[in-house]
């Protein structure tokens, strides 16, 4: 993906004041180790290119090992992951990557499973007690997401401001919560003073869901100004709705969102910036992590610095954004509008 | 209820007895045979209907009148034999095509649409209905058939609610809207009071001079002498007989359905009345529920048979569910051995010794797929527990197996299946399962209804057993000459009113009938009132 | 851990059937095999036609996968699937006795929001523990108000409360999830109480035997057949149909809450779209293991082995990497063939033997 | 009398309604206006048509649990193809969801009437079996939007009349025209006629010599072919077509229906009733979501009490007419 980055926010996550006790890894090829890769539920676009990534790392390693893509379906989403990782550990896998949907209650299938040996790696949405899970493959940095949105909402409705409202995946989604609690931190600073955050909403990641909790906030809110959803389905159902309704010329949507999925709606003003990171990428990044902890090139502990492939050059830090609980920080964080969503759609 | 009588048919006379028409039969059936695995339900069975005429088809409960019935109204096919309308060779394959052929049937109980309306209950079935309901057409159309007949009805009112006699009334509109030719009508006044068995009557007779061909089936010969024309008798899947009805006497006509001479039809000796009657068990007085029945009072003692007669819809049923717990009564007193009792539900029923045997064995009275010993402890479950609530397999065996053979059930085990039995077999199931709960008041609805002649007579020794024994039975029957012969008084109603207590050399036909039509007891309500205190 | 899956041999084992076959339903009875002899037969030949299918299904998965017999498999297959197995053993019950309790995964839902609500709201956990299950049986009993008293159809009374309790549930909850349980409740809900059996495993192996015995030897379970043979019947026996149904449904909200509570302990977590859906997975079970959802007619040994049946499907199908829809797929069509087949056979019995009630 | 009770079951219909906009009204500003209408009656049209076709099925004494299955199937199929190919006519896409609903409707139907497995065994399955088959075949890829041909992005936009921005839109038309032919179809066509005699007295219309598996058969042809129409309605208006669309559909039809009067044992209820029940729970739910005062999540636990009492009250009517 060719994306021209109009902002690179801060993802340098500095040198490390520990110093680098370990010395970097580079992945050793070719050593076997069976890894599943978990979305939040399948049906999602976002997950599909997670899984390119990861696909693509496991052919670059060379890993004879399978790589399986299992994931549950949506109303089914917690109960499913939970059987899934229990089912990994069963099987005696090596490995399983989480894209955490179910809150803290995956916990106890997830320590069952490092029990048994397998390397625990979440990405994309964190395991918030961070119990269970070796390292999180953060795809920005979460406080920083608070501020990339807080920043497009103040963009968009300009120094005036106004009301809006946050359109969520579902209420257990560590990473959308994590998201809209940083944002919430990063509102209280002055500069954001005239933005009037008045509800959050979940459509849970449903078209439909979505859809209709979009239009109930209009219908609430009156005076709304924005709606700002962190989730690649509930961004495109806003825009959609407000677009239905000819609205589109009051109320604007932003938020998370996949180029090809809204290019349109940003080229006709609904949604006239929001963002996104590459999820191939994470996929990618995320493939590596696994296939060193699961080969045990590296243990997945604070300061084990690696080379993950054409990304280069990563290290396991303490997350700061939780209390507990190891990450290493992907980024860059890319926004769009109608310069450069076209060419990103393609 | 007809007036029946042991002499010479009187309605032979009322029916033109006459020949039947020379034409060709309308409908003719020859060498038909239907074997159900092991049965053999009809064998080389012959019969003809002619234009005009009312053809009476009797015999015992087996004896393959439904089977030819259903062949008739292509609900079944024949294994061989064929059946003829209007000389040609005819394959009913379903209902349709015996409709097409102008072959319809009504039933004791009418397969009406509880939801449609009276109206769209007569034309629905039409083949040839226009592809849209012309709503106003049709009711006009319904009321001028339903006036032709004679009958009032709202045809806009759901079918839901009609009395039996009205849903009959509908079907017959239906099937004359049809111009059937041949009317099979099965059992139709089993459960009609004498004033709709006369309508009925007169409305087969309407059609009988229109040209049609009825196919009358009963259990009741009187009626067989009232309205038949010719009369055909099969037994056991045979064809027995066929006559015209004026050279039939009731006796040859028993002979030739039960295949030997039944002296004792109803089974009971003149003896057993002279037996004493022990004190009382039981009280009513006052007995009534909101808009059902009021005023029931009598006693009712050790020993002794009552019997409930009365036309049906006049709540003799009621009155037995109310005594049971079913329907509570909501006013009067029921004293059982002097305390006065509130009878709420069967189980307090059965407490205080109140047994009530249903006139619906299929629908009321027996689990069907459960075995005989299973239903004979079903009331009294209780009995056959262990302290942990288990049902005791071996007293529960033993004690069905007790009622197998006094009651000579023919089953096999007491563990077989009831849902097998014949009919009369099932009656006396019901009755193991209602002498097990050792009641002290017995009430019988209908006894002997469906079953056979045979079966019959062992349930009329049956009761007079038990009354021997001591226990107080009240007996609802609308067979009138078993009601006079198994009862030692009879309490005759009318539409929810007691209209008297007949005892002794009181109790005739003509008195109960008189009675129980409202020709008497008019003039005196408090008639029954008084005889009970007696 | 292979107890209920020992004792299907035995049951293939029984008397051979016997030669006539029951006309009467497509049923496959009964309270009473003994009492019953030519449904026995039925019964019978169902019930190895399900330990069969069992049987295949075993080796299959042993096959394909050899972790599939492990003790730890095995426990994880039951544990992942606690919630809807218990219901299934009072659905048994509801079903045969021709009535239908939809609102069974609502309940589940209700009373583990409810547990979270309280905990959250301070009250101590033992206490909430017993209000959960008294709200369970509250609604149950509230289901059976509307059915025994106001005679409505449990169809629709449950499919309102379906909709209801899931909404209950909601209002405590909202959108969120709680987290509040103290760890000794989630240990009892995650971790093995006996031997390597969790809590909710013998609580389920408990109720299961309880299940066994009532529907088949006490005379509760007799009477909750005949009503479901017949209503009437047993109204005019002296059964109290309407004590034994109001029983049923509370119970079936007291096993309900019962469940939501081990999910709720067993996630550590509640929120309130828990169970969405379950009533399906469970009233399939019930029905696969041929009960009649006309009520009266069904064996309690065919549901075991229909539990046995899913579950052992499902864990197959999981353990090849086989997921959840396809799993579903492959049941909704095992649930229609076993339904299909033994009425195509009742349809021929019934053309070749009218009228045996008439 | 019959004509006197489905009147008055539908006027109950209507008073609930009018008392729950006046209740609302009370406590929402704004509430009454040209947007509640439009945004209801736009969301009734998919819920609408479905419980139309469920009206057909359960008039015959039996249920459809799979139509949420089917709408999914067909929004995704459609939606696929008109991804891959824009230029289909929308005709022929309207067409094909019907065609394929029909089809989909024709299994249940042919296991339900022919092979004799009740209808809600065979419904459940297929429930399970379409939404699997769906999951299989699309290999949970998701329709997108942006991949649509513009005329079906701008359907749910399109007004047939406007009256200021009070806007009868297509989708709505569509679903009137609907409930107007199938309300004359049950009313006055033998066929319609005889779905209800089915209903009412299966054995009587067995012993009647009706085709009632052909009937049956047509009626769940029908409703699969009616969910299949709502699948291209749903296509259009949420553009997104996720392995899930169409979840829980099955339900909200059986409780539209419930609401609406027609008698789940089958034999009595009216197009109309399902629409004006539809509406009542649409209603209902779009009137909570807004409100600030009342918690949205009171809006399941209302519905189930409504349903529960649409029931007994329709309970009490029937009783009384029993009673002569």
């Amino acid at each position: 993906m060719k994306l021209k980055q109009l902002m690179t926010l801060s993802v340098v996550a500095a040198v490390l004041g520990a110093g680098s006790a370990h010395a970097e890894v580079m992945a050793e090829k070719g050593k076997e180790a069976n890894l599943v890769l978990m979305p939040k539920f399948i049906g999602i676009l976002v997950f599909d290119q997670a899984h390119d990534g990861a696909r693509e790392a496991h052919e670059e390693l060379a890993n004879p090992g399978t790589l399986e893509f299992i994931g549950p379906t949506p109303e089914n989403s917690v109960a499913g992951q939970i059987e899934i990782v229990t089912t990994a550990t069963t099987q005696g896998q090596d490995g399983i990557m989480i894209s955490n949907n179910s809150g803290d209650q995956i916990a106890p299938a997830a320590r069952a499973a490092r029990e048994k040996g397998l390397a625990v790696v979440t990405w994309d949405s964190q395991i918030p007690s961070a119990e269970g899970e070796q390292v999180f493959v953060a795809q920005v940095d979460f406080d920083q997401t608070g501020v990339v949105m807080a920043d497009m909402a103040l963009s968009i409705l300009g120094e005036a401001g106004g009301d809006f409202a946050i359109l969520s995946a579902t209420p257990d989604a560590a990473n959308q919560n994590s998201w809209i609690a940083a944002m919430k931190t990063a509102l209280e600073e002055d500069k954001y003073s005239a933005l009037n955050l008045v509800d959050v909403v979940y459509g849970d990641d449903q078209s439909e869901k979505s859809y209709n909790q979009a239009l109930a906030l209009i219908d609430k809110y009156p005076n709304m100004k924005l709606i700002m959803a962190p989730t690649s389905v509930g961004i495109v159902a806003a825009a959609k709705a407000l677009q239905d309704e000819d609205l589109c010329g009051q109320i604007k949507v932003s938020g998370l969102g996949l180029p090809a999925e809204m290019v349109s709606y940003t080229m006709n003003g609904c949604a006239p910036e929001f963002a996104l990171w590459s999820f191939v990428d994470l996929g990618y990044l995320t493939y590596y992590v696994t296939y060193l902890i699961a080969t045990g090139q590296i243990e997945g502990v604070e300061g084990e610095t690696f080379s993950a492939g054409r990304m280069g050059s990563y290290t396991i830090h303490k997350d700061p954004t939780r209390e507990q609980g190891l990450r290493v920080l992907m980024g860059p964080f890319s926004v769009y509008d109608k310069d450069n969503v076209e060419a990103a759609a393609r | 209820m007809s007036s029946p009588s042991a002499d010479p048919p009187p309605g032979a006379g009322a029916a033109p007895g006459a020949a039947p028409a020379r034409a060709a039969p309308v409908l003719e059936v020859t060498g038909v045979s239907k074997r159900f695995d092991m049965t053999q339900a009809l064998d080389d069975v012959s019969l003809s209907l002619h234009a005009g005429e009312v053809h009476a088809l009797v015999g015992e409960n087996g004896a393959g009148k439904s089977t030819l019935i259903k062949i008739l109204t292509g609900v079944e096919q024949s294994d061989e034999g064929e059946v003829r309308v209007e000389g040609r060779t005819v394959h009913l394959a379903n209902a349709q095509e015996a409709q097409a052929c102008g072959v319809a049937a009504i039933y004791q109980e009418p397969l009406v649409f509880p939801d449609l309306d009276v109206a769209e209950n007569i034309f629905i079935t039409h083949r040839d209905q226009a592809l849209l309901v012309n709503w106003p057409r049709m009711y006009a159309k319904a009321e001028d058939l339903l006036a032709s007949l004679g009958v009032r009805l709202d045809v806009r009112a759901p079918a839901r609610g009609l009395t039996l006699a009205s849903q009959q009334a509908v079907e017959i509109a239906k099937a004359i809207s049809l111009e059937v030719k041949v009317l099979i009508m099965d059992e139709p006044t089993a459960s009609l009071s004498d004033h709709e068995v006369r309508q009925l009557f007169r409305v087969a007779r309407q059609l009988r001079d229109r040209g049609v061909a009825v196919l009358f089936i009963t259990h009741r010969l009187e009626e067989v002498f009232e309205i038949a024309d010719r009369i055909t008798v099969l037994r056991d899947g045979e064809h027995i007989s066929t006559r015209p009805a004026g050279e039939v006497t009731r006796d040859l006509l028993i002979r030739d359905m039960v295949g030997r001479e039944v002296d004792q039809f109803y089974g009971i000796g003149g003896d057993w009345r002279s037996r004493t009657i022990g004190r009382q068990v039981c009280r009513v007085r006052g007995l009534g529920r909101e808009g059902v029945f009021s005023g029931i009072d009598f006693d009712l003692h050790e020993g002794e048979v009552l019997g409930f007669a009365g036309l049906v819809g006049s709540r003799r049923t009621d009155v037995a569910l109310a005594l049971f717990g079913i329907q509570p009564a909501d006013r009067g007193t029921v004293e059982i051995d002097g305390r006065t009792v509130r009878i709420t539900s069967p189980r307090a029923a059965q407490q205080l010794g109140v047994a009530y045997m249903t006139e619906d064995r299929r629908k009321l009275g027996l689990a069907m797929p459960l075995s005989i010993a299973a239903n004979v402890t079903l009331p009294v479950l209780r009995r056959y527990l262990s302290r942990l609530g288990l049902v005791q397999r071996s007293r529960e065996e033993a004690a069905a197996e007790g009622f197998r053979e006094r009651l000579r059930i023919k089953a096999p085990s007491a563990l077989h299946v009831v849902g097998k039995l014949s009919g009369g077999n099932q009656q006396k199931v019901m009755f193991g399962k209602w002498l097990n709960t050792r009641p002290r008041i017995f009430l019988l609805d209908e006894p002997t209804r469906g079953i056979d002649v045979g079966a019959k007579a062992e349930v009329h020794a049956m009761v007079r057993e038990l009354a021997e024994e001591g226990m107080a039975i009240l007996c609802i029957s609308s067979d009138l000459p078993e009601v006079l012969a198994m009862s030692d008084r009879i309490l005759v109603m009318r539409e929810g009113r007691q209209m008297g207590i007949l005892g002794g050399s009181e109790a005739t036909q003509e008195a109960v009938m008189s009675l129980a039509t409202g020709e008497a007891g008019e003039e005196d309500p408090d008639a029954g009132a008084g005889r009970a205190a007696s | 851990m292979n107890l209920p899956a020992g004792r299907e041999p035995e049951s293939e084992s029984r008397p051979a059937p016997a030669p006539e076959p029951a006309p009467m339903q497509a049923s496959r009875t009964s309270a009473a095999a003994r009492l019953t002899s030519a449904l026995g037969a039925r019964l019978r030949s169902w019930e190895g036609f399900l330990a069969a299918l069992l049987l295949c299904i075993i080796v299959m998965n042993a096959l394909t996968s050899p972790s599939f017999l492990s003790v730890e498999n095995q426990i994880n297959l039951f544990a992942l699937s606690i919630e809807k197995v218990i219901v299934v053993l009072i659905m048994t019950f509801v079903i045969l006795n021709a009535e239908i309790d939809l609102s069974v995964a609502s309940m589940m839902g209700l009373s583990a929001c409810a547990l979270g609500w309280l905990v959250q709201h301070g009250v101590p956990m033992p206490a909430a523990l017993v209000a959960c299950l008294l709200i369970g049986m509250l609604g149950g009993a509230f289901n059976g108000f509307w059915i025994t008293v106001v005679r409505l159809p449990s169809l629709v009374v449950t499919l309102a409360m379906l909709i209801g309790f899931r909404g209950l549930a909601r209002v405590l909850v909202e959108d969120r999830s709680i987290k509040a349980f103290p760890e000794w409740f989630e240990a009892l809900g995650q971790q093995p109480l006996v031997g390597p059996f969790p809590l909710s495993l013998i609580l389920f192996f408990a109720l299961l035997v309880l299940a066994v015995i009532v529907l088949r030897y006490s005379g509760f379970g007799r009477q909750v057949y005949v009503i479901g043979i017949n209503l009437e019947v047993a109204r005019y026996s002296g059964i109290d149909v309407a004590r034994v149904k109001m029983l049923l449904f509370t119970t079936s909200g007291f096993l309900s809450a019962l469940a939501g509570v081990l999910f709720a302990a067993r996630l550590g977590t509640v929120r309130g779209d828990m169970g969405l859906g379950f009533e399906l997975d469970i009233i399939t079970i019930v029905l696969l293991g041929g009960v009649s959802i006309f009520g009266g007619a069904g064996s309690v040994y065919g549901v075991i082995l229909s539990i046995l049946i899913v579950l052992y499907l499902r864990n197959g199908m999981s353990l090849s990497n086989i997921t959840g829809h396809l799993q579903t797929g492959v049941i909704g069509i095992i649930l229609i063939l076993s339904a299909m087949i033994p009425n195509v056979r009742g349809f021929l019995a019934r053309v070749a033997r009218p009228g045996l009630f008439r | 009398m019959r004509l006197r009770a489905e009147t008055r079951r539908e006027g109950v219909l209507l008073l609930l309604i009018v008392l729950v906009l006046f209740g609302f009204s009370l406590v929402i500003e704004n509430y009454l206006g040209a947007r509640l209408f439009n945004r209801v009656s736009a969301s009734v049209a998919i819920l609408a048509i479905l419980a139309i076709g469920q009206t057909l099925v359960v008039l015959t004494r039996n249920i459809d649990l799979s139509v949420g299955s089917i709408v999914g199937f067909t929004a995704y199929f459609v939606g696929q193809q008109l991804s891959l190919d824009n230029d289909i006519h929308p005709l022929v896409a309207v067409l094909m969801a019907v065609g394929l609903g029909a089809a989909l409707g024709a299994c249940n139907g042919v296991l339900v009437a022919w092979c004799r497995v009740p209808a809600i065994i065979v419904t459940l399955g297929t429930l399970a079996l379409y939404r699997t088959i769906l999951v299989e075949y699309s290999d949970a890829q998701t329709i997108l939007t942006v991949n649509l041909p513009q005329w079906l992005i701008d359907l749910p936009r399109l007004n047939v009349v406007s009256y200021e921005r009070l806007h009868l839109r297509a989708v709505v038309a569509v679903m009137l025209a609907v409930a107007v032919l199938f309300q004359l179809l049950l009313r006055y066509s033998s066929f319609g006629r005889r779905l209800y005699a089915i209903g009412s007295s299966p054995e009587a219309a067995h012993s009647a010599g009706f085709p009632t598996r052909r009937l049956v058969f047509a009626a769940f042809v029908l409703c699969g072919a009616l969910a299949g129409l709502t699948g291209f309605l749903f296509l259009a208006r949420f553009g997104n077509i996720t392995v899930v669309a169409g979840l829980g559909l099955e339900l909200k039809s059986v409780a539209a229906v419930v609401v609406g009067g027609i008698n789940i044992f089958g034999g009595s209820g009216s197009v109309l009733g399902a629409v004006l029940g539809a509406s009542l729970i649409d209603l209902l739910e779009n009137s909570l979501i807004r409100s600030l005062q009342v918690s949205e999540f009171l809006r399941d636990a209302l519905l189930g009490i409504l349903i529960l009492a649409a029931v007994a009250i329709d309970s009490v009517f029937m009783k009384r007419r029993r009673d002569p």
